[in-house]
């Protein structure tokens, strides 16, 4: 077969046609894959969720509330907050929050008992530096040195030893625990005041407002 | 503060060591070789031939062009052939070869030692005889001293500056020449002025010498608009471009003449020439050569003439050591080793300097460490670290960018790198080859 | 030619990675740990093969002036499928991986293979060339990922070898990944000179 | 007949300079503050100190003799003996042996060697091995053994240095102000905790001199940035007096005297000219502060000098010496 | 305040090419002279700008509007390839001199990474048109000073003599290293 | 279905459009170039990945075509099976008719030629020359610092260390001239390999008188003018005290070597015994066999420039 000639109608009949047929296939796979794409994204926060929180029976994404924070004039997400509950009873609470770490935003599913004590949490995305801040996915649970779990930050913000708290520091990455706490802290705060809008929180230092950054990744 | 020039420099050690030796008539030899190249510019042409007698100061070679000057026999004798002999460049060059009869000399020279001050002749007339005297540039490049006398119309000069300086180390023709003649010296830099049709000189004399200093302040004390300037040990102060600027505060500017700032430099053997050219009718045949070096019997100062074998000059002054590396035709920072002593004196050899083996062998090499010290040392404010790593491999473009061609050869970097990198080599091929690049422009054009 | 040798050819002789220097920026950027390497690596491998089967295909259909246009269609829709696919059934390699994945669009090698390779062979040469290629790249990520992990981490694959605490954490970030890559380079040119 | 001359081009004579004198003339200028470093820290600074330069010293001949296979060992000319007291000079003096080897390794083996070895790097082999220990063992390198346990090594206990008081101050930290900071004199002298080399400013100062007389270096570089980063600090002091420290304490702090003194003015990563070195010096200095006072590290000198070691090429090639006849002439 | 924390984060502090590794192909192969490490600079920077004009608006008008999310890579990389050609031509024509200088360059800024790196980060980091191409510009800024150092050291390094088995792509990837190394001091600025 | 509607109808109208405004602005700003960059442009790969350090394909295209030689140039995707097209475009390959080699003429090795002097400068060619004659009596000969070999980018040339002169391998050089260009002495010439390799040369350039020339080498010529006589085809002439034998007219009979007095006359590659052997065989027959040598010359030019560059 000889090889199309450069004319303009060749030239435009292939590239749309190479184009449409292209375009074609994958929208069909998209249609295909949809679902799936969409369960995958749920079960990470479903999974995350079932970590952080006692056993419930409702379905808290559906339930969950967003609470706005104001930038620039700009409405953004601050917090999700996402109730669980079991047999209609609220048994806890899980608080998607955010702060700036070491490398960039950091953000964390606190999981709260009724009561206000840390049932557990799951970091969802960080860009701190692997082997230093990135230990915080599990430096903080049970058993581990960091252990939050059970502390009530109603009581007392949760502050690193280092600058008079209770929390031990991941070794070499107090800014990173630092982010950390302050994420919990601020959780709380937004658990605290459910569907009310939060106030500044915790001992603020320059770095705490959240959204003012751009995170690496 | 004594005056110096403004960038760079160097302090090689003086080694003066045959300072106040006063001049000696060397022997005549028994056969010259007089090259017929001997200045900048074309070769002159020869005008006699094998076998033709030839007396001391006669006419025998003609300007082979604008820029060359004319060649008098040194001796009296026959002319045994024109052949090649190596110079001290260590390639073959056409020579007259005169064996030697007697010592008669041309009868219009008078050999008497008494002062003529007056001066009867015009610029013109000036300017003609020193042409008809062979006379060129003591101080080094032996360029034809009637071409700088006239510049292109477009310049004016505005005063002379005579080279006293003698920066080099060892060499001490100059100062003993300015210690026994200063007298004869003032007269020729009156003359120069008048053949420059300027009224102010300067001379220039480094602070290592202050009887010249002394003497020759007291002498130009009666000659009007001659001035003594003293200034400060530092090489390379006899180059041209920076005795200009430590005089005058005038910097001639990249590939410009001296005559753009106004200034004609002489050196101060060129001064006596001259003064001998114009009131003793005596060509140039013979000049002060210094021949010394630390392991030489008798360092000394001799009057020689051209053509002389150095090595009976060597001979003179106590023969050659057994241990000589190297032997140098100029002082240790400018001048060209040579090959053997078989070597014919020229207008231009200011000095011999021997070296034993020890002094001669060049240290050894080590990477550049990037110092910088050579950059401080460059007295034409130039980058050599660059410009030798450039020429090294082969970026000859880029190096004419960064001004190779204004590189004076001083040698100030080499002499100062720690790492004894032999970065005037690679300069030198730079210039080289960098010269052939833009003449070939211009040929084109 | 023969297709072991086209296969091979890629593989070693015109190594993308260490013979051509292409497709630095995955090369690079996805290599902090052996199997992100390795996966990266796969997930191109998966689109050289697909384009440069298709595009030999193609080939007579497509005029000169939207040849590049037309193949980079080809390849970017693959590369869209792959990212759909990964995205639903491995989202946390997709997540890892990040940016990468669209980035394989423009990875010379691909389209650098379709133009120097499928335009001008069979679909059966292209898809070999594509294979040996693409395996090339992936050992290649593969061992300058399991060096940057071991040197950086003390682990293989996740499997420890030492402490962490004697990992050298530079391995792991942005110099690392420019440094072990040089040496690797120059260690096997050794070997190539000889 | 006499001996074959030897012939070569002019110049024939060569000053007394070598590059082993200039290195041996930087290592004499670094005896006092190793002194110093012997008196506050003990044996520590020892054991740091001798693994570095032996290690660097191992890694040049080794690396020399069976990867680049060259016939002759460059160790001779004393530049590896001056990286390794450099790289100890930055280092903490408790640190692990194992580590001191790596860095070592590190700045021969990766920021020297590969490049051709003594004047072909475009970094400073000793700040590069530093860095990178900096980078990869952030714990060890940050663990100041407090002064004066002259016979403990590996188990000193931990001190915090004027730097990360001054770096907590900015961070907010709870419980840290700038009056924690040690006086002046205290700084000056030497008695605070920090890296081996760096906590004697009245030392540092002395190989300064020392070197200057010996024209091994010029003033422009340590002048430049010593002045640079006195008048930005001093600028932030002004603005701030309770977040940023005076500035005689920021230029007695931290490997800013060593950096200034000693790394900065490394020939081989360092400008080739005057105007070029002020330039870098002043961008040194500026760099320093804004890492100090902005970034997350809480000592800036060395990325501040590894940053402009990477411009050097570029100011060398934008910054030319001033050159004969380029100036108006003056009539 | 906002505008001057991008600028100074994508120079500095996540510099395209020595934190992100895009762009990391120009970067080893045109850096080995200044003058072409800048006009490949420049022309980054100028194509780069545009270029995320362009896919933003499409993005926002076209696959936001239709919910075609998923057809972003292949639109992009169309888009790219379609504008950086018309670019050429145009310059070639309009203005011989600004392609000499640029214009050669292009081409070879399609198959560049960092060009759709970015129109896909612009929209993964939800800027708008404005700060989007306060990035863009910044990020391919950061690309040319890195390009223009680490050409500036080339330079330097091709005058001394590396070892032979180090020439050519291992000692730049080395070199790299030490600059991204040196690049990691700015970090925590912003 | 509806979304995949939209879908392809809204990529549809982004690639027409993109397609057509191309082609129209390459309609409408066309210029004029060099038809063969376009050419060359074609057979390369379109990587543009700037591996040939050239800013793209067609940047590479344009530098193939300005210089009109491939030397140092390479495109690392397409590899050598794209130069060859891109030379065959150029017309390059088909410049090589008869098979040339660098030859040295210089025969002064150490035992042949006294040292005078001895040189502690720079060990360069180049630089010696500037400086002097070099450390023999022969202002002409070779001054043994081996530019040539530093020039030549194949290794095709070496020092030997025995004769201090340098010594061209014929299987590697390609006759570049880069050592012709390289030696400040012009004592390399490039020279019609001869068939079988077999020429015959004088290896001397000394243009000095007899007397001389001949206490400066051994083997120096000395212009006596014996070998012109008794070349039976005129091939040798006597210019400035030298002979030089031109290849196009020497017909190998290797009279002239026997007659030589200080044996200045090479003869290479010849069967030890028999004289008659070679006579009159046309240098041209070779054509066929050499052909594979011009491929493998450009092979190895290519391949080079990437160990020499930084
Ligand atoms: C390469 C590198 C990465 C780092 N990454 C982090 C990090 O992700 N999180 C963190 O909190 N500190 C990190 N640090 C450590 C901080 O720079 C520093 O140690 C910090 O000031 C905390 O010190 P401290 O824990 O001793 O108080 C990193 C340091 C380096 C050298
Ligand atoms: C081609 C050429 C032309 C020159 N023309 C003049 C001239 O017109 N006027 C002048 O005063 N000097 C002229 N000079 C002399 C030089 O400026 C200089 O004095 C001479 O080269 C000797 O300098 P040196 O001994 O410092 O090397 C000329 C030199 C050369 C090489
Ligand atoms: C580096 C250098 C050093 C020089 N030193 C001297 C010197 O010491 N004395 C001197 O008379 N000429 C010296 N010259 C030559 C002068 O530049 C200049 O050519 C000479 O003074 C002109 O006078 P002339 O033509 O009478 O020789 C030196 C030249 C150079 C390049
Ligand atoms: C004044 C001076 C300062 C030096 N500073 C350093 C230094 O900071 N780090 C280092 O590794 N070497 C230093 N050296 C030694 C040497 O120059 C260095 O190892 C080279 O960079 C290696 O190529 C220094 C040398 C001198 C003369
Ligand atoms: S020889 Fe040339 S480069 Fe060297 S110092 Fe003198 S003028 Fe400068
Ligand atoms: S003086 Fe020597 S070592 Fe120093 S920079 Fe110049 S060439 Fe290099
Ligand atoms: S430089 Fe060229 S001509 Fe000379 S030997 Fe090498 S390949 Fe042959
Ligand atoms: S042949 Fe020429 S270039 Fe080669 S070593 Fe001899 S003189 Fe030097
Ligand atoms: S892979 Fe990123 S530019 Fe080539």
């Amino acid at each position: 077969m000889k090889k199309l000639e450069s004319s303009l109608k060749n030239m435009v009949f292939v590239l749309t046609g190479t184009t449409v047929i292209c375009v074609a296939l994958l929208a069909y796979v998209n249609l295909l894959t949809a679902e799936p794409i969409a369960k995958a994204n749920a079960n990470i926060l479903n999974t995350a969720l079932k970590e952080v929180l006692p056993a419930y029976d409702n379905n808290p994404v559906t339930e969950a509330d967003t609470v706005f924070g104001e930038k620039d004039g700009k409405k953004t997400v601050k917090y999700i907050i996402y109730p669980a509950k079991n047999n209609n009873k609220l048994v806890g609470t899980a608080v998607k929050s955010e702060s700036l770490g070491f490398g960039g935003e950091l953000t964390v599913l606190v999981g709260f008992q009724a009561d206000g004590k840390v049932y557990g949490y799951s970091v969802l995305s960080h860009s701190e530096t692997p082997g230093l801040g990135s230990k915080s996915v599990s430096w903080f649970k049970k058993g581990s040195k960091g252990d939050i779990i059970g502390m009530n930050p109603g009581e007392k913000p949760l502050i690193v030893k280092k600058d008079g708290g209770q929390v031990d520091a991941i070794t070499a990455a107090t800014i990173t625990s630092r982010a950390f706490l302050r994420a919990v802290n601020s959780a709380y705060e937004a658990f605290k005041n459910n569907g009310e809008k939060p106030n500044g929180m915790t001992g603020a230092t320059k770095h705490v407002e959240p959204s003012d950054s751009i995170s690496t990744k | 503060m004594l005056k110096t020039f403004s960038i760079g420099g160097v302090h090689p050690q003086e080694n003066k060591l045959s300072a106040h030796q006063s001049i000696i008539k060397a022997a005549i030899p028994p056969q010259v070789a007089i090259l017929l190249s001997q200045h900048i510019g074309a070769p002159a042409k020869p005008l006699v031939a094998k076998g033709d007698t030839v007396k001391v100061g006669m006419k025998i070679a003609e300007l082979g062009g604008f820029v060359s000057a004319a060649i008098h026999s040194s001796v009296s004798g026959k002319v045994l052939k024109i052949d090649n002999v190596i110079d001290a460049s260590g390639y073959p060059k056409p020579a007259i070869i005169i064996n030697v009869e007697g010592d008669e000399w041309e009868e219009t020279i008078d050999r008497s030692d008494t002062l003529v001050k007056e001066c009867k002749f015009s610029s013109e007339e000036i300017i003609k005889k020193l042409t008809d005297c062979g006379i060129v540039g003591m101080g080094g490049a032996c360029f034809p001293t009637q071409v700088k006398l006239c510049p292109p119309p477009a310049f004016k000069a505005q005063c002379v500056i005579i080279n006293g300086v003698e920066c080099e180390p060892y060499l001490t023709a100059d100062h003993q020449l300015m210690l026994e003649h200063a007298e004869e010296i003032m007269v020729g830099v009156s003359i120069l002025m008048k053949a420059a049709k300027v009224n102010k000189a300067f001379i220039a004399i480094e602070n290592n010498k202050p009887d010249a200093i002394e003497l020759l302040k007291k002498t130009a004390s009666s000659y009007p608009g001659i001035e003594v300037v003293p200034l400060k040990m530092k090489y390379p102060q006899g180059g041209e471009k920076q005795l200009i600027d430590a005089v005058t505060d005038r910097q001639v500017a990249s590939g410009a003449l001296p005559i753009s700032v106004g200034v004609i430099v002489q050196n101060v053997g060129t001064t006596f020439a001259v003064y001998q050219a114009i009131q003793k009718n005596k060509p140039l045949f013979e000049r002060v050569i210094t021949i010394t070096g630390n392991s030489l019997a008798k360092p000394s100062n001799l009057l020689a003439r051209i053509g002389t074998p150095l090595r009976q000059l060597v001979d003179a002054c106590g023969g050659l050591p057994d241990d000589t590396g190297k032997v140098i035709s100029g002082g240790p920072m400018m001048g060209k080793a040579l090959i053997n002593l078989d070597v014919p004196m020229t207008k231009g050899s200011s000095g011999l300097l021997i070296m034993n083996e020890e002094e001669a062998k060049r240290g050894e090499i080590h990477p550049c460490i990037r110092c910088a010290k050579c950059v401080d040392a460059c007295s034409m404010g130039l980058e050599p670290y660059l410009l030798a790593q450039l020429a090294a491999h082969g970026e000859f473009e880029r190096m004419e960018k960064e001004r190779i061609m204004d590189c004076i050869e001083c040698g100030c970097c080499q002499f100062t790198c720690p790492s004894n990198r032999p970065i005037l080599d690679y300069c030198r091929l730079g210039k080289n080859k960098v010269g052939a690049m833009i003449r070939a422009r211009k040929a084109k054009k | 030619m023969n297709n072991i040798k086209v296969f091979l050819n890629g593989l070693i002789k015109e190594n993308p990675t260490f013979v051509l220097m292409l497709g630095m920026c995955p090369t690079l950027g996805t290599t902090s740990s052996a199997i992100n390497g390795m996966s990266m690596g796969l997930a191109t491998m998966f689109v050289l093969i697909c384009s440069n089967t298709v595009i030999s295909l193609l080939k007579n259909l497509i005029p000169d002036m939207v040849r590049i246009p037309s193949f980079i269609v080809v390849i970017a829709s693959f590369v869209t499928l792959l990212q759909m696919v990964m995205q639903a059934y491995v989202p946390g390699l997709y997540t890892t991986l990040g940016i990468f994945i669209p980035l394989i669009v423009v990875n010379c090698i691909v389209l650098g293979r379709a133009e120097a390779f499928a335009a001008k062979n069979t679909p059966v040469a292209s898809f070999f060339d594509g294979l040996g290629m693409g395996l090339g790249f992936t050992i290649a990520l593969t061992l300058l990922g399991a060096l940057r992990e071991i040197l950086g981490t003390g682990k293989i694959f996740g499997m420890t070898l030492f402490p962490e605490n004697y990992g050298m954490l530079m391995f792991v970030l942005a110099p690392g990944a420019f440094i072990v890559l040089g040496f690797l380079i120059a260690f096997i040119n050794s070997f190539k000179k000889v | 007949m006499e001996n074959k001359l030897f012939v070569s081009l002019s110049p024939h004579v060569h000053s007394e300079d070598t590059v082993k004198r200039n290195m041996h003339g930087v290592l004499i200028a670094l005896i006092p503050a190793f002194f110093v470093s012997l008196v506050v820290f003990g044996i520590g600074a020892l054991i740091v100190m001798v693994t570095s330069v032996v290690s660097c010293l191992f890694f040049e001949w080794a690396i020399g003799k069976y990867i680049m296979k060259s016939k002759t060992t460059t160790i001779g000319d004393c530049s590896a003996i001056i990286t390794g007291v450099l790289l100890a000079f930055n280092l903490p003096s408790n640190l692990p042996i194992w580590i001191i080897i790596l860095g070592a390794l590190f700045a021969i083996g990766v920021a020297k060697m590969p490049f051709g070895g003594l004047g072909c790097n475009p970094v400073n082999p000793a700040l590069a091995g530093r860095v990178f220990l900096l980078i990869s063992f952030p714990v060890q390198m940050t663990s100041w053994p407090v002064v004066g346990q002259i016979t403990s090594y590996a188990d000193a206990t931990t001190a915090a240095t004027p730097l990360a008081i001054m770096k907590g101050v900015i961070n907010g930290t709870s419980g840290v102000s700038l009056n924690q900071l040690p006086s002046a004199w205290n700084l000056f002298i030497g008695t605070n905790a920090g890296s081996i080399g760096e906590i004697s400013a009245a030392a540092l100062l002395l190989g300064l001199i020392f070197m200057l007389w010996k024209k091994i270096i010029t003033w422009h570089i340590p002048v430049s940035i010593l002045a640079t980063v006195f008048v930005f600090t001093g600028i932030m002091h002004l603005v701030n007096p309770v977040e940023y420290a005076r500035p005689l304490i920021q230029l007695l702090s931290g490997g800013l005297m060593l950096g200034a003194i000693f790394m900065a003015t490394d020939y081989v990563t360092s400008p080739m000219n005057k105007k070029g070195m002020l330039i870098y010096g002043f961008f040194i200095g500026v760099l320093t502060v804004v890492i100090r006072l902005f970034g997350s590290y809480p000592e800036g000198m060395s990325f501040a000098i590894l940053i402009m070691n990477c411009f050097t090429p570029l100011i060398n090639i934008y910054c030319k010496p001033k050159r004969f006849g380029e100036v108006a002439k003056k009539k | 305040m906002e505008y001057i924390l991008i600028f100074i984060s994508a120079i500095f502090v996540n510099n395209i090419v020595l934190s992100q590794f895009l762009g990391i192909c120009p970067f080893l192969g045109v850096s080995k002279k200044i003058d072409t490490a800048m006009g490949m600079g420049a022309a980054v920077t100028f194509v780069l700008t545009i270029a995320t004009i362009v896919t933003f608006l499409i993005q926002k008008l076209v696959l936001d509007a239709f919910g075609l999310q998923y057809l972003q890579t292949i639109t992009f990389i169309l888009v790219i390839a379609a504008l950086v050609q018309m670019v050429e031509i145009i310059l070639k024509k309009v203005s011989p001199a600004l392609y000499q200088a640029l214009g050669v360059y292009l081409p070879l800024i399609t198959t560049n990474c960092c060009i759709l790196g970015v129109a896909i980060l612009v929209i993964q980091k939800d800027f708008n048109l404005l700060t989007g191409v306060v990035y863009a510009f910044s990020t391919a800024l950061g690309f040319a000073l890195a390009l223009v150092v680490f050409s500036g050291i080339r330079e330097q390094m091709s005058l001394v003599n590396v070892p032979k088995g180090m020439r050519g792509t291992p000692i730049a990837l080395i070199t790299a290293g030490l600059l991204a190394m040196a690049f990691m001091g700015f970090s925590g600025l912003v | 279905m509806n979304l995949i509607l939209i879908a392809v109808i809204s990529l549809g109208a982004i690639a027409l459009i993109s397609a057509l405004i191309l082609f129209l602005a390459s309609k409408k700003f066309a210029v004029f170039e060099d038809p063969r960059i376009t050419e060359v442009a074609k057979v390369l790969p379109q990587a543009n990945c700037g591996g040939c350090g050239y800013p793209g394909c067609s940047g590479f295209a344009n530098a193939c075509v300005k210089a009109g030689s491939l030397q140092g140039k390479y495109c690392t995707v397409g590899g050598q099976p794209v130069m060859t097209k891109v030379a065959s475009i150029l017309g390059l390959e088909v410049e090589e008719a008869e098979p040339t080699v660098a030859v040295v003429r210089c025969n002064g090795t150490c035992e042949h030629r006294p040292l005078v002097s001895r040189n502690d400068g720079t060990r360069s060619c180049a630089i010696t020359s500037l400086l002097y004659g070099g450390e023999t009596g022969c202002s002409y000969g070779c001054l043994g610092g081996g530019d040539c070999v530093n020039a030549c980018q194949f290794d095709a040339i070496h020092m030997n260390p025995v004769t201090g002169l340098p010594e061209v391998d014929e299987d590697k050089c390609t006759s570049c001239g880069a050592c012709v260009k390289a030696c400040p002495r012009n004592i390399i010439e490039v020279r019609p390999k001869g068939k079988k390799s077999r020429r015959v040369y004088v290896s001397c350039v000394n243009k000095d008188r007899g007397p001389i020339a001949k206490k400066a080498c051994e083997v120096s010529c000395i212009g006596c003018g014996k070998c012109v006589k008794v070349c039976p085809f005129g091939a040798i002439t006597l210019e400035n005290n030298l002979a030089y034998i031109d290849p196009n007219v020497c017909k190998s009979c290797r009279k002239c070597v026997d007659v030589c007095p200080q044996h200045a006359i090479v003869e290479l590659n010849f069967p030890p015994h028999k004289p008659k052997i070679a006579v009159v065989e046309e240098v041209d027959s070779t054509k066929t066999i050499e052909t594979p040598k011009a491929v493998e010359a450009v092979a190895v030019s290519v391949d080079s420039p990437k160990e020499n560059n930084n």
